[in-house]
């Protein structure tokens, strides 16, 4: 990493010597006359190199002190956590697609529980973790944090913000222009999925989905889908895992029905299919038959996509309907294409999230409940390395290129 | 574009909470002088009572009468005795701090708290007299999470596009701040 | 508890049916005509009835997520969280004498790590929790919480808060005003021992103390000691124990010498008598000779006074010099009279707190590394109840009348 | 009223680090130019100096060549080899998360913090070369608590009436916020 210059006082050593260097030299015998040993030295700050496709980012969100969230800026090839940065009470985060900034939307209270609200959307140099906007929002959504609360364009020029105070709304933020340039109502409707540079989809309650599309100058126009799932029989899930320049989105049931859906203006969905009988299994059973027991996606994260394969990765457990929060035992790798299951990965701890690089090298990201961050190798499911103790409350990862 | 299936108020036990909220909100909409307030807080958040509607009272209970089987594995498995715990019948649907241990009560909020008008609602079982009841998650709201006894239920839990069944958000609208502190579970009425 | 209505909206029940109760009629036969089953309920906020004399506060300072610090009220006889307040960012908590209020210093910015920074002094009603000011203060000194960083004169008049920044001084509140009245620069000198309705001393760096006394008006007049330890040799811990009432002050070393200091205008301090020659052992060594293994105070609230008896309660544990920061893993009982001790308490697990109550049937409270707090009988040393989990960080207690 | 010892700058190596604090304020006062910046922060942070004052040159060094025991507990058990873990020679008084596990280094802060312009001093003495360092423990400020290796170490560590020597006070002057992320142990002088 190299220093950077920050500060008028503080001036980064234009050549430091580490101290085992220079003890080394100590130790080899009488120091050289012009050699200093053990050398006093200057306060810096680090400024990152740029990341390989391995640097991700991961939401803590902290859930037993919910103001103190964060998210880390991890290296998950060594383990080591290279900064962090704040991510206030059930804060989201979402990375620019090219990567050259990354997005905190967070709430802070003047007086910590009292007093005025502000609502903000940050903008972070990725490699100094300084911000390079900082505006506040009209509100935004206070929800546990899913990554739909939170969305990016392809071409990163705007960032969507969903709201549900007053109204339920999506704040659209001019990158460019650093402001609220739009609000659009979603009626009925949650949650964002961006698709090319200027649209976005949401859920809706009756199993619909409301597809805004943005003119030039930011003006909305929404379109409706006909229904095409019934919520109280068999939702899918808000962390269904989507790829954000094709607008590509697998909406997962809770009873494991893959919706594969293109969105845009004229959302194409196709014809579920089940994660189970993908497997081999009987599909399985939704709200009308609760009890039965079987293999059943669930989690909080708990789903990744892998574009360059079309792989699937999905967090399984063994339980009745109405356990779609319960952690994940196995990972199932599926086939999008073929529909077919490639791998079960057996977890060595329960998991509430999983997570995915899209390089060749890919890694697949789970946790467990003490806030570890383990790393599986993404093509034979085995361990690589476990970061022990990342976090507290470890809800999602943000990789490059997602 | 997949045909989708258009069964709702058919059958099961998921309509029938849907046939009650719908009451539910016929009854605000013709009854509440807070609707104004109300509509404030959006659509979806005015589908909730802000107050108990519904009392169940002895002869409508009776008329009733009904004795069924645990709708649901938590409620296969819930007690009525300890509301100290995570098993207790109400918490079926309950995500979070119970509030019995926070200082406050199953209905009621710790001191220095305050209950949020708004609320999700969860349909539990109670396995002493076999009826299903509507329960409103009330948060209790303004000081930090008291992370005594924590509890997850997610019988009858919907994602946040459809929030009325939603334990994940913050039902602290109103409140002043909306920090959540703990969360009560009160019967507002029965889900026959 | 006695349930209160507090908005219009909310009509606690006259008579509320618990389910219990409710569910007894039902089992019991036929339900009598007019009696209701699982009433419908309304939601209602509980207000405390008036606590006894082991209803206590607890500092939890949250270390590891400090915005995040709280305030339990705790009733040490059933092991039941009462309810809590903020305290955040190392904050402070100190209650009037006779009970009537508590106050909490704390500290926040507006937008979370950023922003306008707020110095706050919170007054709560002790059976609403609600506040009854909430005054800015000019600053305050931010250091891991220290009783003596904030301070009640004995009418509950003055509330004295200590700051460092810019300088060395003491905020001087006037309740009754609701206002800070007076700042008072203590240069070289740092917290605050309360004495009388209208004074109060600080611990200078040369060993001295600084006696600052209030006029009606609130000018103060200050006096200083001639120094009485060698701060670099043997400093006297911030957590000595006093009585607020008589300005009493037990100044403990960190080798375990005690100074018996009446505080004033005209302080009059003890000549010093060690703790561990009180147990029959030698008097313990100082810095200048660190090694020294032997049994020496430690932790962070590391001793109590009960007033009744002249009885001190002290952390010690077995270790050299310098380590006057580890929990203690006994609780010695000395008689500050006699200076003899009565009886080591060993702990189940090491204790960075020790507190007490007053009363006849007086409780004394540790804490260990998983937030227990523990409960024990001040009489017999033997534990009463352990309070699970009650926090993370428990850094120091408040009970009546101390 | 007790006869108090008066016996500072006499010996022991606290008295040894007394010595020094002062020379650096003499030399602080004489010349910086962020004087009046400092006053500021009260008479005892301008005690502190701001950045390294006392390059330790080999000459000068070699001069005092001294070959000492391990003055402490801490130093008796002091490693130079891992600067991530508590047991690291710099970090005899340190008390916080350490940088090095933060995203920072030994003396450097990680992204998006800044360091503090003032610090706590300890004297910290180096089993490998047997020599004693004054280490400025300058805090890395901005961000919450890093919560990676968290270290306590307490020699020579004095109450906050002697706050040049403390590591319990929030180290954050003249940063924006004082929100603490983690410590740095930064090599400033020697102690001899």
């Amino acid at each position: 990493m190299a220093a950077e210059r920050r500060r008028g006082m503080i001036r980064a050593l234009a050549a430091p010597l580490t101290l085992l260097g220079a003890l080394s030299v100590l130790a080899s015998g009488p120091a050289q006359a012009a050699d200093p040993i053990l050398q006093t030295e200057e306060s810096d700050i680090l400024k990152l190199q740029p990341g390989g496709p391995h640097r991700i980012l991961v939401e803590d969100g902290v859930y037993r002190h919910s103001k103190d969230g964060r998210v880390y800026v991890v290296d998950t090839d060594s383990g080591k956590l290279l900064g962090m940065v704040q991510a206030a009470y059930n804060a989201n985060v979402a990375a620019d697609p090219a990567g050259r900034t990354f997005y905190v939307a967070e709430t802070t209270w003047e007086r910590g529980n009292r007093g005025k609200r502000h609502d903000m959307l940050v903008a972070y140099d990725p490699l100094t973790l300084e911000p390079t906007m900082d505006i506040d929002l009209p509100s935004r959504a206070l929800v546990t944090p899913k990554k739909a609360d939170l969305g990016v364009s392809a071409d990163g020029h705007y960032v969507y913000v969903y709201d549900t105070s007053p109204t339920n709304s999506v704040h659209v933020v001019d990158t460019a222009k650093k402001a609220v340039v739009q609000t659009v109502d979603v009626p009925g409707c949650a949650l964002v999925y961006p698709w090319g540079p200027s649209g976005f989809s949401s859920i809706c309650g009756d199993g619909s989905l409301a597809n805004v599309s943005l003119d030039a100058s930011g003006k909305p126009s929404v379109t409706h889908s006909a229904p095409f799932f019934v919520p109280d029989r068999d939702p899918v899930f808000e962390h269904s895992p989507k790829i954000a320049a094709s607008g590509h989105v697998w909406f997962v049931s809770f009873s494991g029905l893959v919706y594969d859906a293109v969105l845009g203006t004229d959302v194409r969905i196709g014809k579920p299919w089940s994660l189970q009988e993908a497997a081999g299994l009987k599909p399985a059973s939704d709200a009308r038959a609760p009890f039965d027991v079987t293999w059943r996606p669930g989690g909080w994260q708990l789903a990744a996509v892998r574009a360059r394969d079309s792989h699937l990765f999905v967090l399984m457990h063994n339980g009745t309907f109405w356990t779609h929060k319960e952690p994940g035992t196995e990972v199932w790798e599926v086939d999008l294409k073929t529909r077919k299951l490639v791998r079960r990965i057996r977890l060595a701890a329960p998991s509430t999230l999983v997570g995915i690089t899209q390089d060749a090298a890919s890694r697949v990201f789970v946790t467990d409940e003490a806030g570890d961050l383990i790393v599986l190798d993404g093509t034979t499911g085995k361990t690589v390395r476990p970061i022990r103790k990342l976090g507290e409350s470890l809800i999602f990862t943000v990789a490059p290129g997602e | 574009m997949a045909s989708p299936e258009t069964g709702r108020g058919a059958t099961g036990r998921q309509d029938g909470f849907d046939r009650v909220a719908e009451r539910l909100t016929r009854r605000l909409a013709g009854r509440s002088s807070r609707r104004s307030a109300l509509a404030r807080l959006g659509a979806w958040a005015a589908a909730i009572p802000a107050f108990p509607l519904l009392p169940v009272w002895r002869g409508e209970a009776r008329a009733a009468a009904p004795v069924t089987p645990a709708p649901s594995p938590f409620a296969a498995k819930a007690q009525v005795k300890d509301d100290t715990k995570c098993d207790y019948w109400r918490y079926c649907a309950i995500d979070g701090n119970l509030c019995t241990t926070c200082g406050g009560g199953v209905h009621s909020c710790p001191p220095g708290t305050r209950p949020s008008p708004t609320s999700w609602i969860g349909t539990c079982f109670n396995p002493q007299d076999r009826r299903s009841y509507l329960i409103a998650y009330r948060d209790c709201c303004g000081q930090d999470s008291c992370n005594e006894e924590n509890c997850l239920g997610t019988d009858g839990d919907l994602p946040t596009y459809r929030p009325q069944a939603n334990n994940d958000i913050i039902w602290c609208f109103g409140t002043g701040s909306l920090l959540y502190n703990c969360s009560t579970a009160v019967i507002v009425g029965t889900a026959e």
